[in-house]
């Protein structure tokens, strides 16, 4: 049985999660493999919703995957997909199987997924979803009727510290902190001094709350450009294109993990934030061989 | 049916060219209708149908040049409807008919040849 | 204003083929200001129709008018002579003329030739873009003037999202802009940003019972 | 009663051959509406044109069409013909039978020449007549600006009679042309002291305009001078607003005092007591922006004053030297005589300054390799640019820009002075690189043309040749923002509804408003959609 990933946010100095991302269809094997592979050397394992609007096995079904195969997974809930009742009725079902980690997002477009005609729903938004975990632990339901059965999340969200311009980032941070949250995910990050200036920001709000650095590694230049237009909330710096560009053939991926892994480093050495949080987009094999360039297994 | 083409000639630049035309004894085809308008910006998309179902196989719209029109925006105005002009056409795949603009100024009666003598030949080769 | 745009010929003519005498019904109104179903229009049209010779399509007749507005029953009345002649109408109206032609005269098919999208405003002529979504509770007086449910493309009250490009444009495409950030410039010029940084509780969107009904108080 | 139509044939002199007009007669006489055909040898001429009129009289025909050379040719002579016959002038049509079916087809084309006269009589029978009108125009003239331009249109327009306002915003008249006086070789305090005499021009100092409105003849001006801003009408408004400089140099050299501008260099020569002469000095342009002409004449003045007074070793380098303006080849000559070096290149060199001196390296067109040049003072390329407030002021006329930002669109029609916008003339350096001998040409130009308009107090034009039906138009506002001559506006009529309406002064009878119309409220005399679709209906026939 895995550590309740809230006394790990409470006790352990660097905290390191990664992603285990479901697939399209009922076979869970994959997932498995990537559960058995990771649970042991992360803190926390994020269960991605429906990720990019791409319609894919249930967060809520890899989750309860995790919790019989011992490891401390992390409920992802976008508000693109599910009106309050259907939130509210999943929060209820998750927690009753002991999935009591949420991570709060909005959730991408319908435009940028693969049901491009879909009707998208955001009856909710991160911060409104913060309140309804809020809500929910305090005996109630959004409607104000009691509950039969206690909850009890520890509440997460995002935030992006690279975005350009970042005041009505940071504004949206605050009302997020303001609600409540114990840990923040951040998007990819790329540049250091953005980082130490968005924990800086954070720090003046609320010094308890636990940010964990997004690193994506990026293994090639082509890669790279992809993902600046069509995957929201990432820019990797041009500087950083050009680095990958000279990587000679075959070689991306090492170059991926070795700058990812200088990055997770620095952030360790200077004490930049409270752990890092590992998104290594359709290569969760490789997360392994990451954690251990730096220095983290 | 006489392969009828329509010419919405500018009063500017495109009539007295045609006039320039005539002067030089320059040939041009018989089956030519030229109507005369004070600017390529008048030719609206209706007048352009029109003279189609009326039985012309093609249409041109000619214009002053870019930068020389006498209303400023009168030709690029005519290029954006005859752009419209072969959308919808394109819809009802009436490939058979062409309508087309051109901009010259008033004393290049050649270009004005080559210009007739260019929706001739598109005619021809769309087998009409 | 009501902003609409005409369907492609395809769709028209699968909805037409089997008919073939048709009225073509324009609107004076909002569908001729943004250039999709006014008199000039249903010109153009009623051309296009006689000149679809294409793969022996059968020659059609089509009659033209345009009343003043299409959403009035009194100014739709003017055609019921035309409408009896012709086995078929073809309305460029809006959405709301379209169903008042079908309603006072339920015995010809009536078939919409335009697609009504959004109530906007000219951004320049022949640019329209959308303002506003009639969600029957409106929320411009906390965002400065800019409304986030139709021009944010999530409809979030507590914005940006995390997916907002570099230089503030909207995730779903890089030519426009995110509402929120919009918002933000406005509020901030205006020394007002703790309208920003106040919390919005879910939005009540059921404030219009669809499909909505207003009773003027004093009639 | 179907409107009587007479054709009137002309055979040009026996010029068309190809054309049996005999056979011609007869069809055109089956025409319904026809009324009388006449054929003549000499229509255009004195004896012709009376029988025409004895015609028109006789037979009182209501509409004309004459079948002769192109309209473009004698229209407006046939048009005084049906005014002297009483008949309204619009109520002409024309069919090209000479240049565009005689002329342009070989082989007897007589079926053509009949097909192109029942164009013109299908047109000819919708024609509705349009009236004259004197209009009155307000006489007075408004000049923005203050400098070299400005003065002399105020001083100009006075002198045919017009009463001018001149409009500077800085405190004092004229402030940069006295500099500019002395770069380009010439006194202007006459030139001051005449227009603070004339009582003929009302000068307002420190003034700006705030807000514009109306059309040729009616020009409304809000301008605020002081405290409060007071309304004034206008009949023209010339622009000279000029243009203002910027160092084309990297930041960090900015500041580097052995850097100057022209100016700078100017004050220097004229500083009696100036401590150090500089021993070599370096002139720069034409590298960043070939619109080069004043930088030239400033350079080549500046460099024969330093050579007379400081005897300094001067070299100037450009990419091309613009000597276009009169007497500028003259300047160039005597620069050469004295010893100024001139170095053509194609990349803009390469400037580092410290301790004093500014090194300039250069690769010389000519010389092949690269020279480096160290100099005591560099005059640094000036860039140019339209003067502060031409944006605004631009926005608030309505009236277009070209693309470097500086009035008056590229458009050939416009040249030298006119905009778009009848009325708005421009004048001087705010419409581009223009040297003094030009501006002076702007000036005489700008007076003739205002002078033609206004001398009068009024201008005759059509009344209602462009029309909006105010009970169609539902106040879309296309119309207004394509009108490519600012000639439509928005007006309260008496039932409150707010309409387009043109103003027929300020109209160019382009159409293209009509075309754009999406009800079609806006009607066109001889242009009208009925009367060209009426000319697209004959081809049916054929």
């Amino acid at each position: 049985m895995a550590t309740p990933f809230r006394k790990i946010l409470k006790t352990k100095d660097f905290v390191v999660t990664a992603e285990a991302a479901p697939e399209k269809g009922s076979n869970v094997s994959k997932a498995i493999e990537h559960i058995e592979l990771l649970k042991d050397k992360v803190d926390g394992l994020n269960v991605t919703d429906n990720q990019s609007s791409v319609m894919r096995y249930p967060s809520l079904g890899v989750c309860l995957l995790i919790k019989e195969h011992g490891g401390e997974p992390i409920l992802q809930v976008t508000c693109r997909d599910r009106n309050r009742l259907a939130i509210q009725a999943d929060l209820l079902f998750a927690y009753s199987r002991g999935v009591d980690n949420v991570l709060c997002l909005t959730g991408d477009s319908i435009d940028v997924g693969d049901h491009k005609e879909a009707k998208q729903v955001f009856d909710l938004d991160s911060v409104q979803l913060i309140h309804l975990v809020h809500t929910l632990n305090s005996g109630k339901d959004m409607a104000g009727n009691e509950l039969d059965g206690g909850i009890d999340f520890c509440i997460g969200t995002t935030a992006t510290p690279s975005a350009d311009p970042l005041e009505p980032q940071l504004i949206k941070v605050e009302k997020k902190l303001k609600a409540g949250v114990n840990f923040i995910q951040t998007q990819a990050v790329y540049e250091l001094d953005e980082l130490k200036r968005f924990t800086e920001f954070v720090r003046t709000v609320d010094g308890e709350v636990k940010i964990l650095a997004g690193i994506v590694p990026v293994i090639g230049a082509k890669m790279a450009m992809y993902m600046n237009d069509n995957v929201p909330g990432v820019f990797v710096p041009q500087h950083l294109i050009d680095e990958l560009a000279q990587a000679q053939k075959g070689t991306g991926v090492a170059k991926g993990i070795e700058i990812a892994a200088l990055m997770i480093r620095q952030i360790r050495e200077e004490k930049v934030c409270d752990g890092v949080h590992i998104m290594f987009i359709g290569r969760e094999e490789r997360v392994p061989e990451l954690l251990e360039a730096s220095g983290l297994l | 049916m006489n392969s009828c083409i329509v010419a919405f000639c500018c009063e500017h630049s495109a009539y007295p060219a045609a006039d320039l035309a005539g002067k030089l004894k320059l040939h041009c085809p018989e089956s030519l209708r030229i109507i005369r308008v004070p600017c390529a910006g008048r030719v609206d998309v209706i007048h352009i149908l029109k003279a189609f179902e009326n039985g012309a196989v093609a249409v041109l719209v000619l214009g002053c040049e870019d930068g020389a029109c006498h209303h400023i925006t009168g030709n690029t105005r005519a290029k954006e409807r005859v752009k419209y002009c072969n959308m919808l056409l394109k819809e009802i795949e009436a490939d058979g008919r062409h309508v087309a603009m051109f901009n010259l100024s008033p004393n290049e009666p050649h270009k004005f040849v080559r210009a007739v003598n260019e929706i001739t030949k598109r005619i021809k080769e769309s087998g009409r | 204003m009501i902003i609409a745009e005409r369907k492609p010929m395809e769709e028209i003519r699968q909805m037409i083929a089997p008919y073939k005498k048709l009225l073509l019904a324009g609107c004076a109104t909002c569908v001729a200001v943004c250039w999709a179903g006014g008199e000039k229009e249903v010109g153009i049209l009623a051309s296009q129709l006689r000149l679809d010779q294409s793969k022996g399509r059968k020659k059609i007749s089509v009659l033209e008018a345009t009343v003043e507005r299409q959403c009035e029953k009194e100014m739709v009345e003017e055609l019921r002579d035309k409408v009896q002649e012709v086995d078929a109408v073809l309305s460029l109206a809006c959405g709301s003329g379209v169903q008042t032609m079908a309603e006072m005269f339920e015995d010809k098919p009536v078939f919409p030739a335009v697609n009504t999208t959004f109530i906007g405003m000219p951004e320049r002529e022949g640019l329209w873009v959308e303002m506003c979504g009639a969600c029957g509770d409106c929320f411009l007086d906390r965002t400065g003037g800019i409304c986030p449910i139709v021009r944010c493309a999530k409809g979030l009250l507590n914005g940006p999202c995390g997916g907002m490009r570099k230089g503030g444009k909207c995730e779903i495409d890089p030519e426009k802009d995110c509402a929120w950030v919009l918002i933000y410039r406005r509020l901030e010029k205006q020394g007002r940003l703790d309208l920003m940084r106040e919390y919005y509780p879910p939005k009540n969107y059921r404030a219009v019972k669809r499909p909505g009904r207003i009773q003027a108080a004093k009639a | 009663m179907e409107t009587k139509i007479g054709i009137f044939l002309c055979n040009c002199g026996e010029a068309i051959r190809n054309i049996d007009f005999a056979a011609t007669k007869e069809e055109v006489a089956q025409i319904p509406g026809v009324s009388c055909v006449n054929l003549s040898s000499n229509l255009c001429l004195k004896e012709g044109k009376e029988k025409m009129i004895s015609c028109i009289k006789e037979e009182n025909i209501e509409k004309v069409v004459v079948a002769a050379c192109s309209p473009e040719f004698k229209e407006h002579i046939f048009r005084q013909v049906l005014e002297d016959a009483g008949l309204n002038g619009h109520l002409f049509s024309t069919a090209n039978i000479r240049e565009q079916c005689s002329w342009v087809h070989d082989g007897d084309v007589t079926g053509k020449a009949v097909e192109l006269i029942k164009m013109a009589v299908n047109r000819a029978r919708l024609l509705q007549p349009v009236e004259k009108k004197k209009f009155a125009v307000n006489r007075e003239v408004l000049v923005v600006g203050g400098g070299f331009a400005a003065i002399n249109a105020a001083l100009q327009l006075s002198r045919v009679g017009l009463r001018t306002t001149l409009l500077e915003r800085e405190a004092i008249l004229g402030s940069e042309t006295a500099e500019l006086g002395s770069l380009c070789g010439f006194d202007i305090s006459s030139m001051m002291s005449e227009v603070e005499g004339d009582e003929n021009i009302e000068i307002l100092t420190s003034a700006e305009v705030t807000a514009a409105a109306g059309k040729i003849g009616d020009f409304t001006v809000r301008i605020r001078k002081g405290g409060d801003e007071a309304s004034h009408k206008y009949g023209a408004v010339v622009l000279a607003t000029g243009y203002q400089t910027k160092l084309a140099l990297e930041s960090e050299l900015k500041s580097d005092v052995n850097i100057v501008s022209q100016k700078k260099l100017c004050r220097m020569l004229e500083n009696p007591n100036l401590e150090i002469r500089p021993r070599t000095i370096g002139f720069m342009f034409d590298f960043s922006d070939e619109n080069s002409r004043l930088p030239t004449l400033a350079t080549l003045n500046n460099a024969l004053a330093a050579k007379q007074k400081w005897d300094s070793e001067i070299y100037v380098f450009c990419k091309s030297l613009k000597v276009d303006g009169p007497g500028a080849e003259k300047l160039y000559r005597e620069a050469r005589d004295c010893g100024v070096v001139f170095l053509k290149c194609e990349a803009r060199p390469r400037i580092t300054a410290g301790n004093g001196r500014v090194k300039i390296e250069a690769k010389d067109v000519f010389l092949g390799e690269d020279t480096i040049l160290a100099c005591d003072l560099l005059v640094a390329e000036e860039l140019l640019l339209p003067s502060e407030g031409t944006e605004a002021l631009s926005s608030l006329l309505n009236i277009r820009r070209d693309s470097r930002g500086f009035y008056q669109d590229e458009n050939v029609h416009l040249y030298p002075v006119a905009s778009e916008k009848k009325g708005i003339f421009f004048v001087g350096g705010c419409r581009g690189d223009l040297d003094l001998s030009r501006v002076l040409t702007d000036v005489s130009s700008v007076v003739v043309s205002v002078y033609e308009l206004l001398s009068s107090g009024n201008i005759l034009a059509e009344v209602e040749r462009v029309k909006v039906d105010p009970q169609k138009c539902v106040a879309c506002l296309t119309c207004i923002r394509v009108c490519p001559h600012d000639a439509i506006q928005l007006v309260r009529v008496d039932g409150g509804k707010e309409v387009a309406e043109v103003f027929d002064l300020a109209c160019d009878a382009c159409g293209i408003c009509a075309a754009m119309c999406p009800a079609k409220a806006i009607t066109f005399q001889g242009y009208r959609d009925e009367e060209i679709l009426a000319q697209v209906e004959t081809i049916e026939e054929s």
